[in-house]
């Protein structure tokens, strides 16, 4: 009798369990739907074309102690030429014998045809809303330029194998007070932080889903925030000290992420919480 | 609904309500749209009622005035995207409320003939709340209503 | 000067011209410290006015709950493709900004 | 004999314990010094986070190795033995706090970045990877639901002893676990634990409603 009516119980509880689970998928299912109307409203207008317009601008306003432009800089496919040229960045710049990702290239043209010291060419790498960032208009513009351009980030010098290499183990290198790395969030499938979905960068799919869609204008923020300032805020997150701007370690962790992304459209500058 | 159309009609009806708006430069005939128009007592409505009050009276519920692209979660209360429109005939302005902003009117748009009673903008929502869609229409005010959450993101730090 | 803003506009077969507008303004709500604990003042859009061939097609009044870099989109009649729509806003400082742009 | 000799082996782990897991090659071990050296070179010390934050402990260093995957079971019983000795039961023996303060420590995700200063209240942001109460609907998914946490297992001493555990040292109860140690780092207070596990063990705590 006792032991029948312990079934019972047990019984009543696992299908309670039951339905408290399934409660629980539908909740989350609604939650995320809705999340996605969110997102979907906000499409229709980008504020991160301020910052491409602002960014074109600066590209070819001649400027700095040279009194030039940007326009020969040379981003990978030849001087001048920015169309399509993020899709395969970063990359060896046979000219200064390195693996350079966008913002270090820039800054390298700033240097050679501005005629900036390389202390101003990274001087202001982020901007914020009483003191804006040249870096991340010109990163908006030039990134623009490669919508629709399939990533195709090369490997077939050594040094861009060394990147990569190095870049795959920095993302798994756990740290700090809190023991995080970058896989502590990136490393599986599924999985997201409060509300926010977390792409599986060792993955094809995952690495392409957020590459590919950064720069973003945050709108938490308001600011256009590009890739390097995504990297620089997780090892924020992460209790690391700063990651420096333009950096063998940043540039390495790019090449790592950038290259899992191959074979994808690129689409960005998005929208994003 | 009709009784609360009745008490909009007869809150519409009082004198105080032309005081009222003059006052606070909401309505100046042959001035709608011009620079500089900016109703000061309505931005500066603490609360719903006080908000009704700048504009004269309580609005009617009205099934006419929907809530297009606005989501029921945001993602971020830094932006929350907010479309309404309206159906009554002669809408001819649309104002957007969060009860629980510190000054709870964000914007209101003056909408000429020619122009559809529609119009998408985003606000600020510092915390889940409910946002109101006031509309008048050929002389009385309506509204409608709903609630948007708005929740905390990312790593929290 | 405040950055120009982007404007899009587009009619459709119906006659009905979309017009969708972002602007670059930080609209500070006066409500928000700076890192020494002092209030940011108050520095929003307060009226916006689009105009087609003359007329006013769409005017707004605008409070600091207005999000940062504003997003506008309204619809309106009577206009055709390659006709001018222009927009103009003003904030609570007295800066002033107006751009236009082409109907598709 | 046999266990001993593979302790002994992975003692070495730190100067590059080669065999021992998926990448343990001698030539990935070089790479991952030269990772780290990068990194040393690459980051600048800001506000309170220093770059002494980059030089890992065994765990770390261990768990680094084996990216995804879970390390070999005599690694990670290594791991686990030894977190488990850093476990440090309550000075007053009683384990629960006020549920309440637990919830806004899990609320919370401040602490410790270059962004905080050491005045900044730390949380546990619990919430970031967890499903608590269900009244937060913006919970993470890295880590298991905790909903009904006490109302599953019991409210019992021992699941109480078992939360502190978890809470204090995750890698205790296993190794590589993605969660911090935040007894053992000294994240959370000894009070902001007991809040915490209040939390998790309170029959009145939203978490077993």
């Amino acid at each position: 009798m006792r032991i029948r009516a312990w079934y019972a119980g047990a019984i009543a509880l696992a299908a309670g369990m039951v339905a408290a689970t399934a409660a629980v998928g539908q909740d989350a299912a609604s939650t995320a739907q809705e999340i996605e109307k969110y997102r979907q409203a906000l499409q229709d207008g980008n504020p991160a074309e301020l910052w491409e317009a602002r960014g074109e601008g600066l590209w070819k306003k001649p400027a700095g102690p040279k009194n030039a432009s940007l326009e020969k800089c040379d981003l990978g496919l030849g001087p001048g030429v920015v169309k399509g040229a993020y899709a395969q960045l970063p990359r060896y710049f046979a000219d200064v014998d390195r693996v350079m990702d966008l913002e270090t290239r820039l800054a390298h043209c700033r240097v050679t045809l501005h005629g900036l010291t390389p202390a101003q060419a990274t001087a202001r790498p982020f901007g914020s809303p009483d003191n804006r960032s040249d870096n991340d208009a010109l990163v908006a513009w030039v990134t623009s330029e490669s919508k629709g351009a399939t990533m195709n980030v090369p490997s077939a010098h050594a040094k861009e194998k060394e990147a990569f290499a190095l870049g795959e183990k920095i993302f798994y290198f756990r740290g700090g007070p809190y023991d995080f790395s970058c896989a502590t969030c990136h490393a599986a499938d599924n999985t997201r932080i409060r509300l926010q979905d977390l792409p599986n960068l060792t993955k094809q799919a995952g690495a392409q889903l957020a590459y590919t869609t950064w720069p973003a204008y945050r709108v938490s923020q308001g600011e256009l925030r590009t890739f390097q300032w995504r990297l620089n805020d997780c090892f924020r997150q992460q209790r690391f000290p700063e990651l420096g701007f333009a950096s063998d370690a940043s540039i390495a962790l790019t090449a790592f992420l950038a290259r899992n992304a191959n074979g994808a459209e690129f689409k960005a500058p998005t929208i994003k919480r | 609904m009709d009784s609360g159309r009745r008490d909009a009609l007869k809150a519409g009806g009082s004198v105080s309500l032309l005081t009222l708006l003059a006052a606070a430069g909401w309505l100046k005939p042959g001035e709608a749209g011009a620079q500089g128009a900016w109703n000061k007592a309505a931005f500066e409505a603490k609360s719903i009622p006080d908000a009704y009050k700048a504009f004269g009276g309580a609005p009617a519920q009205a099934k006419e005035i929907a809530f297009v692209a606005t989501p029921d979660i945001a993602e971020n209360g830094a932006v929350v995207p907010i479309g309404v429109t309206s159906s009554l005939p002669k809408t001819e302005q649309i104002a957007i409320l969060v009860e629980k902003n510190p000054n709870v009117l964000a914007a209101s748009f003056d909408i000429p003939a020619g122009t559809e009673a529609t119009v998408t903008t985003r606000v600020k929502m510092g915390q889940s709340s409910n946002v109101y869609a006031l509309v008048k229409a050929d002389g009385k005010y309506y509204v409608a209503q709903k609630e948007v959450k708005v929740t905390l993101g990312g790593c929290g730090g | 000067m405040a950055d120009p803003m982007r404007i899009r506009a587009a009619v459709d077969a119906g006659g009905v011209t979309e017009v969708k507008v972002l602007m670059s303004h930080e609209m500070e709500t006066g409500q928000r410290r700076d890192a020494a604990g002092a209030l940011v003042p108050a520095w929003f859009i307060q009226n916006v006015t689009a105009t087609h061939a003359g007329k006013t097609v769409l005017s707004a009044q605008w409070g600091p709950a207005i999000a940062k870099n504003p997003f506008l989109s309204f619809r309106f009649k009577g206009a055709q493709k390659g006709d001018k729509v222009q927009v103009t806003w003003v904030d609570n400082r007295g800066d002033k900004r107006t751009d236009e742009a082409t109907i598709a | 004999m046999h266990k001993t000799l593979i302790a002994a082996a992975c003692a070495a782990v730190l100067a590059g314990c080669a065999g021992t897991g998926p990448s343990g090659s001698a030539s990935d071990a070089a790479v991952r010094a030269k990772a780290v050296e990068t990194m040393k070179t690459s980051f600048k010390e800001r506000g309170i986070a220093k770059l002494d934050r980059l030089d890992q402990d065994e765990t770390q260093s261990v768990c680094s190795q084996y990216s995804t995957a879970a390390p070999p079971k005599e690694v990670a019983e290594r791991i686990e033995k030894a977190n488990m000795a850093l476990v440090k039961p309550p000075s007053d023996g009683k384990y629960l706090g006020d549920w309440k303060r637990g919830e806004q420590i899990a609320q919370r995700g401040t602490g410790f970045q270059y962004s905080d200063t050491r005045e900044t209240p730390v949380g546990g942001n619990c919430y970031a990877c967890h499903e608590l109460s269900k009244a937060e609907i913006s919970y993470g998914t890295i880590g298991p639901s905790l909903h009904n946490f006490a109302k599953i297992r019991g409210y019992g001493p021992d699941i109480q002893k078992y939360a502190w555990g978890k809470v204090y040292n995750a890698h205790a109860y296993t190794a590589c676990s993605f969660m911090p140690r935040f007894g053992a780092q000294g994240i959370l207070s000894e009070q902001q634990l007991k809040d915490v596990v209040a939390l998790l063990m309170d029959p009145e705590s939203p978490v077993n409603k």
